[in-house]
């Protein structure tokens, strides 16, 4: 079988930091059942969405994500009591974080996918990846990780000059 | 330099009919560390895990990855092959190119490129695994059980007929639970006294039983294989050694009038008391709220009469702290009563059936008392307001089940068997009676089930109708039941003598604190949660700790039964080892960077984190810092998420193996 | 004294055959300085046979009197207790399904407006007046007074839509009555339905229904009945004599509106309450009880 | 125009803090006082211990009594508590931190005899150390102060200090940030993050920062770049104020040591609003044994979460 890919400009890199017992295993059901969906995603394994440290995040933005999804069992699912609700609060205030200091948080999905839920794994990817591909790429860490400058304010001609002398 | 063998699987053509897997090998095999790549049709049989080990042998590898199905079908078997050639077993990654991949994406080169990059994070991802050793922990081979009804006098039986010693802890005076009270049992109407007497006293003269009755659960300290159990006993008044079950105390007791909550409050006892006569232990306890001695410090009659000495009005509770390696929880259930419900509860009484206060409107518990041989009626179906004997009367089941308005969506599975049995009950007894039954459906699935169902209607003449019952009540000395019949689209009105309620199956009172105790989950129901539905469904989550019975969810005997000594066989499995073998993914502390502020104890839902004092060798104060126990870590990894400096770290999911594959991207 | 003020919706009944409802509820509110401004355009709730015929148009109608509604300051008092339950009805519906909500939007071609109140004239009454004032306000206790208050199937029913009281065990009509001095009767029926539905199409099945309502109210001893729907009254009031023929009873039981009731209590004369346009004539009993 | 702040209070409560540090060194209920002194410059102060009652008369408090003493508990004179129970001079807000910190097993109870400072505030910056404490050279922390009498104290001057209502600056500039765009937003801190030249003074002054190894020095694996280059600062200053989520009291010592001027006690009031606003928490001056991110409720807001 062979289908003919659609065309788009720009193709985003979408991160998915899921836990293991609920969202990897409903993304294990769209493929059991086959379903289809933006080829766009990079699944990365937890434990529990209890082990996903928001340093992951930001990291996977400066590596060069376009977006982020971050999913895991729905309340009272989780197979390690409390971890997701642990990381409800976390991620509730680390996005408040990024929103203050200029990320668009719709590069930035949180959701609740069981491991019933594949239909719903594949409807939160697809909107996430269409909705980052209509956004474009995530310029801003891009840009910031090629800035060499130490500080605007030190780099004055006459420091130039004086470091050209050396 | 690591040199890791990377194998893509076409999984037949599941994988290769989407991914291009020769060019996914010779991608992959050009990346750094990897020394050697290839692909094969299956790798999961035979031959595949034969060419995976040959090739960890030939090509010295030190490190694997299998390009495949889901880690969830295949790890283990790929992490033993690597075993068995020599790795361990935690050096193995899985790549998920199926269930992630090929089977979710149509586009062969978008598949393609795909299945490159997660092979290519795993690459990175495995270069930085370490070494796990399997994590043993001794095991106590002594089991607690929790409950003295059915199930835990089964799961108690066959633990301690496997050899192993068990605790068996009852809340009540007795042990039988709500089994003792049923008179006949479905579907071949054996005595269910008959049947379960007979296990009780097994129980009590079991060499490897030791049973605590009138006694509950305090505290519970540790993990598989090692829970201290602290036990509260409760005052009974009366010296087990010395009482000799004469019962001749019980005989003497000027209060005689107090009702009887084992015969559903319908017959009387005295103060000091046996629940009821076939009770185990035969030692009467004394009711502290109701004896004269305790109430105003006279009396005193039953210890001047008994002979032995037994009676001990100075008893205190004591606390008995038991170590076992395995808790079996079997704290059975209670019934959902139709009373007015305290405001704001989530469950709701029956106002249209009266609010529990019309006198003859019974549970099906109560009609179990009436009819059984050793009832409070010596087995006569009599009304209890006047005790006439109902010439007409109906049962309505589903009463509080699947009835989401009343806050109880769930089927209680029981009463539609239980009911058809009360319907012959009744016929056998009354013979010129009528009975009715209001139904919504009949379940009654099981082996023999639904010919006992169709006997009540077949040969007892029950006439079942199937529609509920919208209002009971009180007309002169009969009780009028307005209801539908939905089969014919008719109203029905009833008078009846007497109505019975099949009214649902509701964990006990108090089962959610007990879980709190435990550490294990619930519904919101208070049911305890199974750590799997389908495949551990005798299991909790938290390790060591087992159900059965209804504690779980309703069930019938047959099904207590089973549940009872597969948690039984549980046990045994855990007990057939000296030391326990887990899974190493468990968090560590790094001590060197620990500054103690413990926000791992604080998030971890296991209670795994202690505290652990650093001395040196004079013994003085170092430093305090945090401990995991591996015998208790879930494995969850909330506690490195959470820890400042990351000096707690989740073997196997360690922040350079995910850092290693987000930088792989 | 109160600042009350609602937008009201008397109804097609209140305008034809339950006038005397429509008169007291305007008089009692006039009294208790609670205002009321009538809903301008108002038209039908589809009442019980719209709903059976086309979910769609029972919806579209109270979604549009809905909408009329907010045109007035104030939540929306609804006399009737088949108004209130289909308005009520619409909002949990179109609330809870999004399909039909789409589908009413479209028909009204307009958006629908569910954040408004609904209110039964109970409500105001007993919780937003409050029981308290109201019985400060009694000028003729009707004491001796013994009442069956009926509820009839509609008022509380289905769980969690009309959320007036507990659905099978409401207190709300005992205890404005409780308020206003009468007692009440304690019986059986005040939840079965009288059969409105039918009373057209079957009316053999109404008196069957009615008259168990009537008998058990009678075996409660109670002298009268109170209602708060004029659908239920036409069937207890206007049948009655029918049905003492056809089951050879003697029932006699006036039947009130709660409006006429607390009205009576307030001090409104028979004339304010439209006590005339009842069938059975309630002059006897309330004479007897030194009520007139 | 610029309206002076009354701080004539403060002469009475430096007697009051000597006479209560020289009878508890003298008494030998505490082995250190850790406090403020006059430091060289004329007005300016320093943080001192003292363990000797003598040495209680070099005890003051002025306006340029800026530092968090706190701080010198957990990190640099971190060997201090360990000989004994130890006297500190407190704030209001600087009681916050130690609260803070009492919750994070750092410090006990017990182990501190607490001198509360009745407080009318302090200089935003010592460069002018002698400088009046007026309505513009006040702390912007000391404009939004509501702790000016510190509670629960083992000691506490009667003084009162006055407390005229000034304009809130942190709460007026995070309305104003908020209001922007996100590609605004990104261009404001990218700005300010691109000044700093990573010295890790904030880090160093933090009483919370309390860690041995940072997160952020470690490079196996490097979860944040450590060069002054913009990306790395980016992920300092964020990872930064994640970890003090739900912990900083608001002493804002890390904007006041900032030598480049980054305004980084704005991300910490912001977390501080956002974590009262979603979990009705804040810093005060009870011990909390499990902090608003140690802690969860079943009813916690979800509507971010598809």
């Amino acid at each position: 079988m062979h289908v003919e890919k659609q065309k788009h400009d720009f193709e985003p890199k979408i991160i998915a930091f899921v836990c293991t017992w609920c969202t990897y295993a409903g993304a294990d059901l769209a493929g059991t059942s086959r379903m289809q969906y933006p080829a766009n995603v990079r699944v990365l394994k937890f434990p529990c969405t209890g082990r996903i440290d928001p340093v992951f995040i930001l990291k996977a933005f400066q590596q060069g994500a376009d977006g982020v999804l971050v999913s895991g069992c729905h309340p009272g699912d989780c197979h390690y009591i409390a971890g997701n609700f642990h990381a409800r609060r976390r991620f509730a205030a680390f996005r408040k974080l990024l929103e203050f200091v200029g990320v668009d948080l719709n590069r930035l999905q949180f959701s609740w996918v069981s491991a019933a839920e594949g239909g719903k794994w594949v409807e939160v990817v697809t909107e996430l990846t269409e909705r980052v591909r209509d956004m474009g790429p995530m310029q801003e860490f891009k840009e910031l990780a090629m800035e060499e400058q130490w500080s605007g304010a030190i780099n004055t001609p006459e420091l130039q000059e004086a470091y050209n002398q050396i | 330099m690591s040199r890791i063998g990377v194998f893509v699987c076409h999984c037949g053509e599941n994988i290769s009919r989407t991914v291009d897997v020769e060019r996914v090998a010779a991608e992959v095999g050009t990346m750094p560390g990897v020394a050697f790549a290839t692909d094969y049709k299956y790798m999961c049989s035979d031959p595949g895990q034969g060419l995976l080990k040959k090739a960890i042998q030939e090509q010295k590898l030190s490190h694997i990855v299998v390009a495949a199905c889901s880690p969830r079908m295949h790890e283990k078997t790929f992490r033993k092959a690597a075993e068995s050639a020599g790795l361990n077993p935690f050096l193995c990654e899985i790549a998920n190119i199926r269930e992630h991949c090929s089977w979710v994406h149509e586009n062969r080169e978008e598949a393609t490129a795909k299945a490159v990059e997660i092979v290519g994070m795993m690459v990175e991802r495995v270069k930085k695994n370490r070494v796990l050793p399997t994590i043993t922990v001794p095991v106590t081979k002594r089991s607690l059980v929790i409950g003295g009804g059915i199930a835990g006098i089964q799961a108690a039986l066959d633990i301690a007929d496997a050899g192993h010693d068990v605790v068996l802890v009852e809340r009540e005076p007795s042990i039988g639970g709500h089994m003792a009270q049923l008179s006949e049992t479905f579907p071949t109407l054996d005595c269910s006294q008959c049947i379960m007497t007979p296990k009780m006293v097994d129980v009590v003269n079991h060499p490897k039983i030791k049973l605590y009755t009138y006694a509950e659960v305090e505290h519970v300290e540790g993990y598989i294989g090692n829970f201290q159990i602290t036990i509260r006993k409760k005052a009974r008044s009366v010296d087990e050694d010395k009482c000799t079950g004469c019962g001749l105390c019980m005989e003497k007791c000027p209060v005689r009038k107090i009702p009887n909550q084992f015969d559903c409050n319908l017959g009387l006892r005295p103060a000091i008391y046996v629940p009821f006569p076939q009770a185990v232990p035969n030692t009467p306890v004394i009711d502290r709220e109701h004896c004269i001695k305790f109430k105003t410090g006279k009396c005193g009659l039953c210890q001047k009469i008994c002979g032995p000495g037994a009676v001990d009005y100075e008893q205190e509770d004591t606390l008995i702290i038991e170590p076992v390696g395995a808790i079996v929880v079997a704290t059975g259930f209670d019934l959902y009563s139709i009373t007015e419900k305290p405001k704001g509860s989530s469950i709701k009484g029956y106002g249209e059936f009266g609010h529990g206060k019309i006198p003859d409107v019974i549970d099906g518990m109560t009609f179990e008392r009436l009819a059984s041989a050793s009832g409070p009626t010596g087995g006569k179906i009599l009304r209890p307001s006047d005790g006439q004997e109902p010439k007409q009367i109906v049962f309505i089941q589903c009463v509080g089940s699947r009835a989401r308005e009343k806050g109880i969506s769930y089927c209680s599975k029981i009463c539609c068997m239980y009911t058809a049995k009360h319907t012959m009950l009744y016929k056998h007894k009354v013979h010129d009676g009528q009975a009715y039954v209001f139904f919504m459906d009949a379940r009654v699935p099981g082996k023999s089930y639904d010919e006992f169902w169709r006997r009540a209607i077949e040969d007892e003449e029950a006439v079942y109708i199937r529609g509920m019952v919208s209002r009971l009540y009180q007309k002169g000395n009969k009780i009028v039941v307005m209801g539908s019949d939905i089969s014919v689209g008719v109203q029905v009105e009833i008078e009846a003598d007497m109505v019975v309620l099949a009214t649902a199956v509701q964990p006990r009172t108090g089962a959610d604190s007990l879980a709190q105790k435990l550490g294990i989950s619930y519904d919101h129901y208070h049911f305890y949660s199974e750590a799997h539905a389908k495949l551990r469904p005798v299991e909790c989550a938290t390790a060591g700790i087992y159900l059965a019975g209804t504690c779980q969810g309703p069930k019938d005997i047959p099904d207590t039964v089973s549940q009872a000594s597969a948690a039984a066989a549980k046990v045994m499995t855990l007990f057939a080892k000296d030391k326990l073998e887990r899974e190493p993914i468990v968090a560590k502390v790094k001590e060197a960077g620990c500054v103690a502020c413990f926000y791992c104890k604080k998030v971890c839902p296991y209670g795994a984190v202690e505290e652990k004092e650093i001395r040196d060798r004079q013994g003085n104060l170092i430093k305090v810092v945090a401990y995991v126990n591996p015998g208790v870590c879930g494995g969850c990894g909330t506690c490195q998420a959470t820890c400042p400096s990351k000096s707690v770290e989740l073997d196997g999911y360690t922040d350079e193996q995910i850092v290693a594959m987000i930088e792989a991207l | 004294m109160s600042t009350l003020k609602y937008s009201y919706y008397p109804g097609c009944s209140l305008h034809a055959s339950a006038g005397e409802y429509d008169l007291s509820t305007r008089e009692l509110f006039k009294e208790l300085d609670i205002a009321l401004v009538e809903v301008p355009d108002w038209f039908c709730c589809g009442a019980t046979p719209a709903h059976n015929v086309d979910e769609l148009l029972s919806l579209s109608l109270c979604a549009k009197n809905l909408e009329l509604a907010e045109q007035v300051e104030g939540d929306l008092a609804v006399a009737c207790a088949a108004c209130f339950s289909r308005l009520k009805f619409t909002q949990h519906t179109l609330g809870e399904n999004e399909t039909k909500r789409t589908q009413v939007e479209k028909a009204l071609d307009a958006k629908v407006r569910l954040d408004g109140n609904v209110k039964h004239l109970l409500d105001i009454l007993a919780r937003d007046l409050g029981l308290d004032k109201l019985a400060g306000v009694v000028k003729t206790p009707l004491k001796g007074l013994k009442v069956a208050c009926y509820y009839g199937c509609l008022l509380t029913r289905p769980p969690g839509v009309p959320n007036l009281d507990c659905v099978e065990a409401p207190t709300i009509m005992e205890d404005l009555l409780a308020a206003v001095g009468a007692e009440t009767v304690s019986w059986t029926h005040r939840l079965e339905c009288c059969g409105a539905n039918f009373t057209l199409s079957r009316p053999g099945v109404v008196l069957q229904l009615t008259n168990a309502i009537l008998e058990s109210a009678k075996a409660a001893g109670a002298d009268c009945i109170m209602v708060a729907c004029p659908l239920c009254h036409g069937n207890l009031d206007i049948r009655q004599q029918e049905i003492e023929g056809v089951y050879k009873a003697d029932y006699k039981l006036p039947v009130f509106y709660i409006t006429q009731l607390v009205g009576m209590a307030c001090g409104l004369t028979p004339e304010r309450l439209g006590l005339e346009a009842l069938i059975v004539d309630p002059k006897t009993l309330l004479k007897e009880k030194g009520l007139l | 125009m610029t309206h002076a702040i009354d701080t004539s209070i403060y002469s009475a409560v430096t007697d009051a803090i000597r006479g209560e540090a020289q009878r508890i060194l003298s008494e030998g209920q505490v082995s250190a006082v850790v406090g403020y002194a006059a430091a060289r410059r004329k007005g300016s102060a320093q943080p001192i211990v003292i363990n000797q009652a003598d040495d209680a008369a070099k005890l003051i408090f002025t306006p340029a009594c800026v530092n968090n003493l706190a701080v010198y508990l957990t990190k640099a004179k971190k060997e201090i508590p360990k000989t004994g129970k130890i006297g500190i001079v407190v704030k209001g807000c600087d009681l916050k931190a130690l609260v803070g910190l009492m919750g994070e097993s750092q410090l006990k109870r017990e182990n501190l005899y607490l001198i509360g400072i009745p407080c009318a505030g302090v200089l935003a910056s010592t460069i002018q150390p002698d400088k009046e404490l007026t309505h513009d050279s006040i702390a912007s922390k000391c404009r939004e102060c509501d702790v000016h009498l510190p509670t629960g104290c083992d000691f506490l001057p009667s003084q009162q200090p006055g407390t005229p209502e000034l304009e809130k600056r942190y709460a007026a500039e995070i309305a104003r940030l908020e209001t922007m765009t996100p590609a605004e937003r990104w261009k404001y801190w990218k700005e300010q993050f691109s000044k700093c030249i990573k010295c890790y003074a904030c880090r160093q002054v933090c009483p919370f920062c309390f860690c041995e190894q940072c997160l952020c020095d470690r490079n196996k694996p490097q979860m944040v770049e450590t060069t002054p280059r913009p990306a790395g600062n980016f992920a300092w200053h964020v990872v930064r104020a994640m970890h003090l989520a739900g912990r900083c009291a608001g002493c804002a010592e890390c904007e006041r040591v900032c030598p480049m001027d980054i305004p980084l006690n704005l991300l910490n009031r912001k977390m501080a609003k956002e974590l009262k606003e979603l979990f009705e928490h804040e810093a005060g001056l009870e011990v909390n044994e499990k902090g608003p991110l140690a802690s969860f409720s079943e009813k916690d807001d979800q509507s971010f979460i598809k």
